[in-house]
């Protein structure tokens, strides 16, 4: 057995002062398996340790949370018996260094995730966001993170309906690729993690085991030789069909009576799901390491435990159900292995051909893991822009539709098998995508959100923004906003400003859940997004669940008709401070975000989901990036109808604001009967102003200009296929 | 002049591929068949007639595009 | 009408098929796993979309040693309809059911997306129900649709009329859109030459609800009901 | 023993995975690519000792299941 030095102490990522709790912990030193696994179950990664004091502010409960935070994924109840699992989780470094196998098994993990808590997966997402276009990376890190995406879920069978892209340089160096799933269980049979019964088997599913992604130390190890680097991959491959299989082993698993509990095997692999499953449980393990599957020779007991192969499963079987189970793996030609057992001792008992070879206390090791209240900076306030120019709208407009974000997605959507199922009733490209539920007349609608350069700008506001767009996007749709899951993905934590980020961005996040009854079910926490100093932009990602009551009423997306009004829902005070417009048009990013008025949210979002309900509406898009006549436009191109937009009087002398501003609360629907709307608005007390009519193949500025469909489709279409065949991916 | 191009994956790396090869053949009846790991093999021809200027072009398409070398190998013979 | 749905390790739109089999049927299929080495007796098999075995190798190449297949070619050399679509389509001709071979998109990606195809043939109990000519939209979703056989198979193929459906471009669709693979003469589907047999890569099951975005895919399905009833 | 085989696609057949590779190298600028054609390369781990019955095997192996005849050839090495 090696000595442990300070050195390998430091390899495997622990402070002197964590090394001191370790000893304190034991009574005695730590042999190497014992520190590997004190390495993973402390990093940053398994024990939110900069993060966790921050999480907790964040608002868990309402009377459809049927499982917060600290599962595998959260849960929510849709009603009649039927249950709701989901969860965002990253990849981001993976998918740098190798994209496609990087984002491949990050959408891998995230299945587990959910369909660990016995949930038959319905839709992925994918929230993205890569470096500038002319970053010589970038265009090879697209190509590679798509196609590791469709690669998976395509092969899987589960559709991809839904994310968002977005480039900007401070990824350059460090791409954010989250991934998240929504799966649907019955609301009494979810399957949980917490281990119980002493003597009960614990059961090894899925691949077998190799030497992937094991960290920690290397080369100073005695155990390890020169070729380890060879020999220890740092980059999963993930084997898609193998999760297929484990999906259904699982399901149908699941419909006997044989499981006490289960998890998957993520990050830290046997490691995490051992300790977490016992600690939950309040149990002990013991585990013979030998019998755990393995897919190489002459592996040893640390590599066992903390490799990350994927596609594996641990689980606690209820006596006697082993046969069973295992018939069951085996028809689906997946390894199925005893591994250990419960036991009374609260301790993790590790044996290797029958001798112990690691032997720790779990509570002190799975909850007495670091916490630390980092110090941290708050972003000083950004200052007011003044916008003076006054150029052409209309060519304002055709550059942003044909901008790197806010150009069609259809390059990256068409290569993700998005209606397998056949129940995708909302394709991507609109505001949340759509799937139906097996009872034919309600759907779940799904969508990710975060607009990182106000994040940047203002933190707390930016937040605050996350959580309003995921929950306008569900409401465009006609779907009761139920729950989030979130990915907070952020610099080095040790750096007070980027700490200040963290902070600013959970406390905006979670005014806004409050004020939404919108709470947060499950997460993820991806920090150190750095390379060389320069810093990701603050990114959490929003991945927002609702509920439609009645596909029937589902407006458009688009305008597919001549003759109907168009109603702009909302105020309208022309905000341009860090819009697309003042990045894109006149090269500045600057000022402060749009203020996110959470009443003003919720009194117009309220009424937009009325007045769906009553069939009042034939077209619904809200309002984000790029502002009024960006909604404007997508709309026409979606539905394939031109439209005629007047700018009001007031708006004349400030009618770039008018356009562009990027106010918040605000959607554009197209409607049968104006009056009417704007009467049950005014009623409502929600601003609402009737701003123009459909029709045409073009889009017209009364007494401006105008700019055709054709036109505006070929550069809304065009520049995400030509920017990607332009050079070698 | 003629290039040949093996791109095989590191070892440790996973291969689903081989492995489900491997698990079809036994299924088929073929027994004995301790382990099967799938590779690229890439025909290229060059211009280029001077053999090790055509080695060390091919030696970088493989570094460039042909190989990705955090998780593979490759090897290249050229014709004489 | 008794129809069976193929299920291999890895197939994954059966759910689509079943649905839309019922739809036209009244009746529900029976799923059938691939380490059956009989079938019952059914009016039509129909091997749905999916990666079985992964694709791993060769799309369809594992599944079509699978033991089903033994007793699904003896059903069709009864003279029994099968329909083979996308992963089901690369099974019959690693089987050697139909002829040609199915290969890796000329794209190189996987396509997710509405197509437009002209029926060529409707003499068969899959194509009666359509107009010959028409032109129906459908979704592909496929890594490897690239529909390959060599000129002398292609010319018999068309001199038989045994292509079933070719890709064309939609209305105000460019030509370049028209083919989403690359498959030799813009096939998208083909007969047996009993023309009991269909292999085709598009999904007419994802076009049998007004919700999926069209309703052209009942046509092959109420097809097979009504003929086969 | 270890077997070699080599899957690549028979003459006439388009290869577009060798065409795209083609491509990309012409962009990366290297020129003078005349033609690329892209196969498989699958090494075999057989407990078969007699080189003659393993390359009968691996044979068969190929007829039925590595390489689809329709489209493409092979060709067997056995290690002596
Ligand atoms: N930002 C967050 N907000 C809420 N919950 C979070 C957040 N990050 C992580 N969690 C929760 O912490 C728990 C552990 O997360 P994680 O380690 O990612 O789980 P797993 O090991 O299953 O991938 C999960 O229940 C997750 O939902
Ligand atoms: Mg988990």
């Amino acid at each position: 057995m090696s000595e442990i030095t300070p050195e390998l102490v430091a390899e495997h990522g622990l402070t002197p002062q964590e090394y001191e709790k370790v000893l304190d912990i034991l009574g005695r030193a730590p042999n190497l398996v014992e520190l590997g696994i004190f390495s993973v179950m402390w990093s940053e990664h398994c024990s939110y340790k900069s993060s966790k004091k921050w999480l907790k502010t964040l608002p868990t409960e309402g009377p459809q949370v049927i499982q917060g935070p600290g599962e595998n994924a959260g849960v929510i109840a849709l009603g009649e018996g039927l249950a709701a699992i989901f969860k965002i989780e990253s990849h981001n470094h993976p998918s740098f260094i190798e994209p496609y196998q990087g984002a491949a098994t990050g959408v891998g993990g995230i299945l587990r995730d959910v369909f660990t808590m016995g949930a038959r997966p319905v839709m992925n997402l994918n929230a993205l966001r890569f470096g500038s276009p002319d970053h010589p990376k970038t265009r090879h890190l697209v190509s590679g993170v798509v196609a590791g995406i469709g690669g998976y879920g395509n092969c899987v069978g589960i559709p991809t309906v839904g994310g968002e892209v977005n480039f900007h340089p401070a990824y350059n160096g460090n791409i954010l690729v989250n991934a998240m799933t929504v799966g649907l269980a019955p609301a009494d049979r979810i399957f949980y993690s917490a281990a119980a019964g002493p003597g009960n088997p614990v059961v090894y599913v899925g691949s077998k085991t190799g030497r992937d992604g094991i960290h920690g130390a290397t080369m100073a190890s005695a155990e390890f030789d020169a070729n380890s680097e060879e020999k220890r991959p740092t980059v999963q491959v993930g084997d898609p069909f193998t999760e297929k299989l484990l999906i259904e082993a699982c399901l149908e698993l699941m419909e006997t009576d044989a499981i006490v509990a289960i998890q998957d095997m993520g990050a830290a692999g046997l490691t995490s799901s051992s300790f977490e499953m016992a600690s939950k449980g309040g149990v002990g393990v013991e585990l013979d390491l030998d019998r755990v599957p393995m897919r190489e020779e002459g592996m040893t007991p640390y590599e066992l435990m903390l490799s990350e192969s994927q596609e594996r499963m641990l689980m606690v079987l209820k006596p006697g159900r082993e046969d069973r189970a295992r018939r069951i793996f085996e028809k689906w030609d997946l390894d199925f292995a005893i591994i250990g057992r419960l036991t009374e001792s609260g301790r993790m008992v590790l044996r290797w051909h029958g001798e112990t070879v690691g032997d720790l206390p779990i509570d002190p090791l799975a909850l007495a893991s670091p916490e630390y209240d980092r110090p941290w900076e708050p972003t000083p306030a950004a200052e007011a822009v003044a916008v003076t120019s006054q150029g052409d709208p209309l060519e304002a407009l055709r550059t942003l539709i044909g901008s790197p974000d806010l150009a069609s997605r259809r390059w990256i959507w068409e290569q993700y098998d998005h209606l397998i199922g056949g129940d995708t009733i909302r394709r991507p490209g609109a505001d949340a995508a759509v799937v139906r539920l097996a009872d034919g007349k309600r759907a779940l609608a799904a969508t990710t959100d975060c607009t990182p350069r106000y994040c940047y700008a203002d933190p707390v506001e930016g937040g605050r923004q996350a959580v309003a767009e995921s929950w306008r996007n569900l409401t465009a749709v006609g779907a009761r906003p139920l729950a989030v899951t979130n990915n907070l993905n952020f610099g080095n934590p040790e750096r007070p400003r980027v700490m200040g980020q963290l902070v600013g961005c959970v406390q905006g996040m979670g005014e806004a859940c409050r004020a939404f009854d919108y709470p947060v079910v499950s997460g993820n926490v991806s920090l150190y997004n750095e390379t060389e100093g320069q810093a990701i932009l603050p990114t959490p990602v929003i991945g927002g669940v609702g509920l439609i009551d009645d596909i029937a009423h589902l407006p458009a997306a688009g305008l597919e008709q001549a003759g109907l009004a168009l109603v702009l829902i909302g105020e309208t005070e022309g905000h341009l401070g860090q819009s697309l417009y003042l990045r894109d048009i006149e090269g500045r990013e600057e000022g402060s975000p749009p203020p996110v008025n959470l009443e003003a949210e919720k009194r117009n979002g309220d009424f937009l989901r009325e007045q769906i309900k009553q069939g009042a509406l034939a077209a619904c898009h809200d309002l984000s990036d790029g502002g009024l006549i960006v909604a404007l436009a997508e709309m026409a191109l979606a539905g394939g109808c031109g439209a005629t937009l007047r700018v009001p009087d007031i708006a004349r002398d400030k009618m770039t604001q008018w356009l562009f501003g990027e106010d918040q609360a605000r959607y554009l629907v197209a409607t049968q009967d104006a009056e009417t709307l704007l009467a049950s608005a005014r009623a409502a007390g929600v601003p609402a102003a009737h701003i123009g009519e459909s029709g045409g193949d073009a889009l017209t500025l009364e007494a401006i200009g105008r700019i055709s469909l054709e036109d505006l489709r070929a550069t809304h279409e065009g520049w995400l296929p030509d920017y990607m065949s332009a050079g070698v991916a | 002049m003629k290039a040949r191009v093996h791109v095989t994956l590191k070892n440790g790396v996973l291969d689903p591929q081989g492995k489900a090869i491997q698990h079809a053949l036994g299924a088929l009846g073929f027994s004995g068949v301790d382990d099967v790991r799938q590779g690229k093999y890439i025909e290229l021809d060059l211009a280029e007639s001077d053999p090790d200027k055509a080695r060390a072009a091919v030696e970088e398409m493989c570094r460039k595009l042909l190989a990705n070398t955090v998780i593979e190998n490759y090897s290249v013979e050229v014709e004489d | 009408m008794r129809t069976a749905v193929i299920r291999f390790p890895g197939t994954n739109r059966e759910k689509d098929a079943v649905v839309a089999l019922e739809r036209a049927c009244g009746r529900k299929p029976e799923i059938i796993w691939h380490k059956e080495s009989g079938l019952p007796a059914v009016d039509l098999i129909l091997l749905p979309g999916g990666f079985a075995f992964g694709d791993y190798l060769r799309a369809g190449a594992m599944a079509a040693q699978s033991p089903i297949m033994q007793a699904v070619r003896q059903a069709a050399e009864r003279g029994v309809p099968v329909i083979g679509i996308c992963n089901g389509f690369q099974v019959l001709t690693e089987a050697g059911l139909l002829p040609g071979a199915l290969m890796r998109n000329a794209g190189l990606r996987f396509v997710c997306r509405d197509v437009h195809l002209r029926v060529e043939s409707d003499r068969s109990p899959f194509t009666e129900g359509y107009r010959l000519g028409q032109v129906v939209r459908v979704p592909v979703a496929h890594h490897d649709g690239n529909y390959f056989a060599d000129e002398a198979t292609l010319d018999r193929l068309e001199g038989e009329g045994r292509v079933a459906f070719r890709y064309v471009a939609g209305p105000g669709e460019p030509e370049s859109r028209a083919n989403p693979n690359g498959s030799r003469r813009d096939i998208a589907g083909i007969l047996s030459e009993n023309r009991r047999i269909l292999g085709m890569m598009p999904h007419p099951e994802d076009a049998t609800d007004p919700l999926q975005g069209g309703t052209d895919g009942c046509g092959l399905f109420d097809s097979m009901a009504r003929a086969l009833a």
